[in-house]
């Protein structure tokens, strides 16, 4: 059954909400307001009532699978459990009622709280000081580019123009580096290690080393393939007076087992609603801090919170080096209390059990799957928190693609991996368990992936067109992007089917 | 342990399914010289109730707005939230997803999203909105990507009466990206039409202009369109932060905006100490290539049914498949706002939106008027405005602020904080939330030290 | 699928809580407490982890029917909208987290707030005073029967032990009776008006008038019918020495038009989880206040809310010929701030177009319906707020019956009418679509039930067979009553069927 | 208007449909001699924001426990309640669904509630349990007509250690059913052996004992229960209204009990000034017909699936069905708690409810020592306590709230209230949810009026 649009419900004059009456004096409009700057259309918005609302989103809600619905195998998303504690700590009106540019003597929690995660995550990362501003990944890494310029500009050297991304990278990195003023310059992936094609680095370095700004690393990248020479490949970046990133969407591998910092990185971000489990929101609200090396501190952006002698906390003005600012305000503070909250909860010896199980239950996955899907680099004996199996098998034997694949375990109940990615594995699906499942779950993954791969022998067409249990079959994406209709109108056609009111 | 259901007899036996020994097995590629080999250095694991005791405590120190009565605005506003709005927009099914990937089993957020686009672009009248940005400040910074275009260059013209923190975000961005910012100033509140005249010219790619802009004041934007669209390239982009204004004044398609841009936070979001926000972004269908961030298209069934579904389209703009080209870097965005500002809207309704400017409209108002009329506070500005007003005080701003404070009452926004000419002056903000009592309460405050 | 018990989930050791941490000195256990008075077997409580109880619960939702997911035409359940407003006032830190004990000057709002809330239900039923301390309407049936038995004793007429209730009443009528230490005598519904069977009445007062405690009325009657000789059945118990009883079940009808105590009763119940809107919460709680006479007060259970000179507020006692206490503490105050919610959102004149909104949907649907069911007492013109339609021409002509029909709107996204209630109805279908309901939704309600009176007599098997899109079909309600399982033990033979853990 | 989505337009295009020509038509049935002619006298209607800030201000009246530093347990009792429980229990498809009448759309709730009824067993010990009841007096009074049986006559033994509420109730309801109630003096705090062995007699059709009991003193009910059924008829009820204790002390069904009754509120639900509460039941298996409310069964689908379902059973035994010889009237009762409670305990678990209970004592343990130890505060009793104890102080309890409210602290429970031999004696809980600092801090306190 579907749903309406919100738009194809209601009737003229229903209303919801109610709003205080109005308890002062009220002078004429057109003598407030100069008429030709009047609205003369009113916005055309639902009308509807309260229950038709609550019925409405209801039912919406139900059409939507979450974490709390189901194993969400996402690899690199870090689908890991939401506690709901944080949810609550976040929504205490002590945080959640705060206007941005309040006094600071009546916001002392808040700033504090901000001050305190600022240490944690620059101890977590192994870095000098931290930045709560940006709004999530791609937000930091554009940051963290940012003042990457600044640096070198600072130094002289605003010319250096190049910024090195491995081909497995993910795709913000090389738009943030073209919003940064860079030109991203593609590293190929060794196919020996999984790791960077060092031969290829070093080339470049000796080439054109004096033009690079940066090398953005994920380590583990996005193979789920710790690289081993990271260390090597720091010191070959700054030899040649470039700066290193480290992406932080894997953090969840490294937990109190390596430090960004400790690698010989300079930038690092982290994105809070991967590693540090606040919720995704269904596309975001995330959080993206990030954390630098001593020399970048100068650059970053403010205000920062600090804390005078007396033991009161406020906003620090970050000095004449500083980038600006790179949103409204400081930061997604909402995101920040559940990351505060996620931290506090676990401690040093538990973020080191999270990154530990995490990786365990890669393992496990990939071990048990690699009887029936090949799996990309599979010389690399121990993955770390996720890993790419492949359809290629499939595809060769009966058609089935990983896109079929990840349809069919919809209809499982559980969400499908991610498909396709990394580019440089064919039929990908990049596997992320992460730490909050059970045995049982996991076990139940794989029975469901091994029947998957008997049907594609057996029965490929049960797979070529999957789901078949979900609230709608695949959805056409080519009439989507051929003809766009993103919003509807008035007189459209209305979405059909008998649906309750 | 937190929140690894997994005992340590369990990780044992999948550890000897793999071969292996321990824990400290898995670590194998890590190599030993960048391992740590010390514990983090960070506060203890806490048990659920003391860190509920512990965080409360935290949230006890600052004076929320349900404590006192604040007049702040300034780019964040305060607007009732009905309780249907976080019961649905809390429903986990929506929390906990992620960015939709797998349509057939998104269809809640996706459609939920499709009706945000709808009414973002009911309120701003222009044809096309996208699934949500970061916040205002950069979706102000997206709309001057667009209007630039990939890789082109140019000015951008800002009015001074656009948001201090707006700015600041977009003089950043221009310095990475690489185009120039040139700002024009205002006068009795307004931009002023003979700077804007000046400074458009034929490199002008875009004219950002705020409505109602920083002061609260209501911009002549009928008389500014024709300046910035003299020249026939140059994008109109309009900026607001205070969505209650669609309800009364004219929406940026009636006046002509290429691109409307701004925060709907206030709607149906609390505040949250400013993050996180509800950037939102429209404009007209000409600018579809270019729009940034994540879009949900209606489309059908592949098969014979072709029920109606939604999925996420036009996805070769952005960075997961166009990388280096894309419109914009954006992945994560603020779709959980989105929905909570899309049932807010449904709440609201078409008559409740003019209800609410309309409070909000005379409330300010009436503040002004018995504000006004103290000794030795004077309105700064005689430009109409909407829900903001510009006060000169008789002491500083920060004195005012810490006498009100006695009472439990917020004052207004320090201008002088971004405005050195404006030293002494305070930006006042009154929406729905305050009462008449409230406004009185506050006069009376102030007489104490008027002049 | 089906979702397996938490008990067959989890795994030893696995814990979800945490509690703190113990921060006193800890003596040995067998010091404090006798060793012979220890527990031997821990209770066996579930093993399992906070996302697999986050998981479960959820599918348990998921598979609910609520006023929340459609329309819930549960006829004398008044299955109104329940306002989140009022979820949200309930919660209030300053409302839920009270100790019923706490000395009266630390629950200042929460005495008040009873104290008003008495008011208000006074004035709407038209009684002296109201007491708010039963949990639900039979519990306050049981209490009114307990004040009239009181007062009768108090007057000298201790032998009156006869309750007069009518065929068509509540079940829990007869029950209060019966625990009440009175015996319960039925009264004949008059087939002409659907009202009391008045010979009836006069004969047995006639005959048993001395015996006669009380006479229990609901009004209008089960059967959605006003009866229009309240008053004259008022004027002859009362003549009798009884007193009158006014079941509030179906108060939905009369708010603002009329008032029992104008009607003459002596004694009314509020259910508040109907009239007032508090959730029924799949069962409960709910909250029965009642409402008495002047002459009835001084047997009300205490203690009762008052309110001094100065305006501070505090717990009165009730007096020497209170009746005692019927429950711990003195209500379901969560319920009751939801209530007063509820009635400071509508006002005087929002109850009354409440109560006319909810007649005219109910006459709307009973006209509409007419064509293809037989409506019970189809002479009386117009009902109240629910009314009574059969199955009998369907039974005839092709055998289904009313529980057919119920389990066939299932199907079509709704929840079902009473069903074989009243019994002095043949396949009864007992509906009663409240004011929160659109035309739309009541629309599509004929709809369907016309869809199903076309199947009954095209394709009666579908009818017979529903329902059809639900979790579960219909289940073998003979085999649970007759091989009782109403626990989970270790070994019971697992749930079956293929589940996501 | 309010929550009525149809407007006037709509309603009277409805009442033409009928032939009516308004509202006011659809009356008729009313006689007018009943009808109320003028508006009621109830206070004008508000808009959310304004009936929000009303009652917010309303709740701010009252201290409530996330402000003040409380020892009152006296039946009921302050446990942690996890996140999850509520954020689980409140989900609207639980919460706005009416008892399950309808299984194939209910088994949500259902399924619960089967799993509440099971964990109640396993908390007790015993055989059977039911859907909930209304609270833990109310469950008592249930137990006593089980055992009293339909009609039944004869007398019913109470200890004076069970609450004194439960014990008003139960009079209450005995005096309106007729059945008579007998009390037994306690001494040292427990029940008096002898007294008790003098009070049972062929008459008494019940015997009802708290543990802990409501001095927080732990009966000795092994010595007890053959006092109890020395007549063998005669059934043995527990009371337990503190359910942490059944993490430690012998279960029900360890010492022979026949029937256990109690209030489960505590565990996952809100106190809420004491209500909605939550009373269980549970019992042998023999008492099966004779259980009151709602039982919820197992069973399998009719069709050939056989897929497991779950139902509510043995309905014969209901009001709805049984009428004036049904159990019980009890028809809505307590359901949300009792999901309220099921997920409490899973989350809690095996292991949690020995630590909670283990918490609980020591803490108690700890204070009860450091009160005891500052002049003028004597332990009233010696028998072993579970996490309550009883302390005379050196001033009326009276006086010493309201020294103690000067701190926002609130001690225990004035038991001159209902025990006249026991003026100035304080009843003190404490839970695991007091720290130690909390307590010294309660010391501090008392010291200052210490003799």
């Amino acid at each position: 059954s579907v749903e309406p649009l919100i738009f194809e419900k209601g009737a003229p004059g229903r209303r919801a909400a109610t709003l205080p009456a109005l308890d002062v004096p009220a002078e004429p409009l057109e003598s407030l307001v100069p008429p030709h700057l009047l609205r003369q259309e009113p916005a055309p918005l639902p009308e509807v009532s309260e229950i038709e609302i609550v019925r409405h989103y209801t039912h919406l809600s139900q059409r939507n699978f979450g974490v709390d619905t189901g194993f969400y195998p996402l690899g690199s998303c870090t689908m890991k459990y939401n506690p709901k504690l944080n949810e609550d700590m976040a929504a205490l009106p002590g945080f959640a009622l705060l206007h941005p540019l309040q006094p600071e003597s009546t916001v002392q929690g808040a700033i504090q709280l901000q001050y305190e995660l600022e240490q944690y995550l620059a101890e977590i990362a192994g870095m000098a000081r931290v930045t709560l501003q940006p709004s999530a990944g791609a937000h930091g890494e554009l940051t963290g580019l940012m003042l990457i310029k600044a640096y070198h500009e600072h130094r002289g050297e605003g010319h250096r123009n190049l910024v090195l991304i491995p081909d497995n990278a993910h795709g913000t990195n090389p738009a943030s580096a073209t919003l940064a003023g860079y030109r991203a310059v593609e590293i190929k992936t060794d196919p020996a290690t999984g790791g960077l094609d060092m031969e290829r680095l070093r080339s470049l370095l000796d080439s054109q080393g004096r033009q690079v700004a940066a090398i953005m690393l994920t380590n583990p990248n996005t193979l789920g393939i710790f690289d081993r020479n990271a260390v090597e490949i720091a010191r070959l970046v700054h030899e040649a007076g470039g700066q290193l990133y480290y992406d932080g969407a894997n953090a969840n591998a490294v937990l109190g087992i390596t430090r960004p910092g400790d690698m010989g990185f300079d930038v690092v971000h982290f994105n809070l609603h991967k590693t540090c489990s606040t919720p995704h929101g269904g596309g975001g609200p995330g959080a993206g801090p990030i954390g630098v090396k001593e020399h970048l501190v100068p650059f970053l952006p403010g205000p920062l919170p600090a804390r005078d002698e007396q033991g009161n906390y406020y906003w620090a003005d970050p000095g004449p080096l500083s980038i600006g600012k790179v949103r409204a305000n400081t930061g997604n503070f909402g995101v920040l209390v559940r990351a505060y909250a996620y931290i506090r909860t676990y401690g040093p010896d538990g973020l080191l059990r999270v990154a530990q199980s995490a990786i365990l239950n890669a393992n496990y996955l990939r071990h048990e799957l690699a009887s029936d899907y090949e799996i990309a680099f599979p010389q690399v004996r121990l993955c770390q928190h996720e890993f790419v199996a492949t359809a290629q098998r499939q595809k060769q034997e009966s058609g089935v693609t990983a896109n079929d694949i990840a349809k069919r375990l919809l209809d499982f109940g559980m969400y499908a991996p991610t498909v396709y990615f990394p580019l440089i594995v064919h039929e990908a699906m990049m596997i992320e368990p992460t730490e909050t499942e059970t045995r049982e779950t996991l076990d139940y993954f794989i029975k469901v992936m091994r029947q998957i791969a008997h049907e594609a022998r057996a029965d490929p067409e049960v797979v070529k067109t999957a789901p078949h249990t979900t609230p709608v079959g695949r959805l056409d994406q080519a009439l989507a992007a051929r003809r766009p209709n993103l919003r509807w109108k008035p007189g459209q056609e209305a979405t059909h089917g008998l649906g309750q009111p | 342990m937190g929140y690894i259901p997994n005992t340590p007899q369990e990780q044992q036996a999948m550890l000897e399914r793999l071969g292996l020994q321990s824990l400290e097995d898995l670590l194998e590629p890590v190599p030993e010289e960048v391992r740590l080999r010390r514990p983090l250095n960070l506060p203890p694991a806490l048990a659920e109730p003391d860190l509920k005791r512990l965080m409360t405590g935290m949230a006890a120190r600052n004076k929320s707005l349900d404590r006192v009565i604040s007049f702040l605005g300034a780019g964040t506003y305060e607007h009732a939230i009905p309780s249907v709005v976080p019961h649905l927009q809390r429903r986990s099914e929506f929390v906990t997803s992620y960015t939709p990937y797998q349509p057939e089993v998104s269809q809640g957020m996706l459609q939920a999203i499709y009706e945000f686009q709808t009414m973002v672009c009911q309120l701003t009248g222009l044809d096309i909105a996208n699934a949500s940005l970061y916040d205002g400040a950069t979706a102000l910074v997206e709309a001057v990507f667009m209007a630039l275009g990939p890789g082109g260059q140019g000015e951008v013209v800002v009015s001074a009466g656009v948001d201090p923190q707006y700015r600041r975000v977009l003089r950043t961005y221009a310095h990475a990206r690489g185009f120039s910012v040139r700002e024009v100033a205002t006068e009795n509140g307004v931009t002023s039409l003979a700077a804007l005249e000046a400074a458009v010219g034929p490199e002008t790619v875009a004219v950002a202009i705020q409505q109602p802009n920083f002061f609260g004041c209501i911009e002549d934007v009928k008389a500014i369109e024709p300046l910035v669209h003299r020249q026939s390239r140059t994008v109109f982009i309009s900026v607001t932060s205070e969505p209650a204004s669609f309800g009364l004044l004219a929406s940026p398609a009636e006046y002509q905006a290429d691109i409307a841009v701004g925060e709907l936070m206030s709607f149906g979001n609390p505040m949250s100490f400013g993050g996180p926000a509800l950037g939102f972004l429209a404009a007209r269908e000409r600018f579809l290539r270019l729009m940034p961030g994540r879009l949900v298209g209606q489309t059908v069934e592949e098969g014979g049914a072709k029920q109606t579904g939604y999925v996420l389209t036009l996805q070769a703009r952005e960075q997961h498949i166009r990388r280096e080209r894309a419109t914009s870097n954006i992945c994560t965005n603020q779709s959980l706002l989105a929905v909570g500002a899309t049932i807010y809207m449904a709440a609201l309704g078409k008559e409740g939106l003019r209800e609410l400017a309309a409070l909000c409209l005379h409330k300010a108002h009436y503040a002004q008027r018995q504000i006004s009329a103290l000794p030795g506070f004077e309105p700064a500005f005689s430009s109409p405005f909407f829900d903001e007003f510009v006060i000169r005080l008789p002491i500083s701003a920060s004195r005012l602020q810490e006498h009100l404070l006695q009472y439990d009452i917020i004052g207004g926004y320090d201008l002088g904080r971004d405005y050195p000419d404006l030293a002494d002056h305070m930006l006042f903000c009154v929406t729905e939330m305050r009462t008449r009592d409230d406004i009185d309460r506050l006069v009376a405050a102030l007489k104490e030290v008027a002049a």
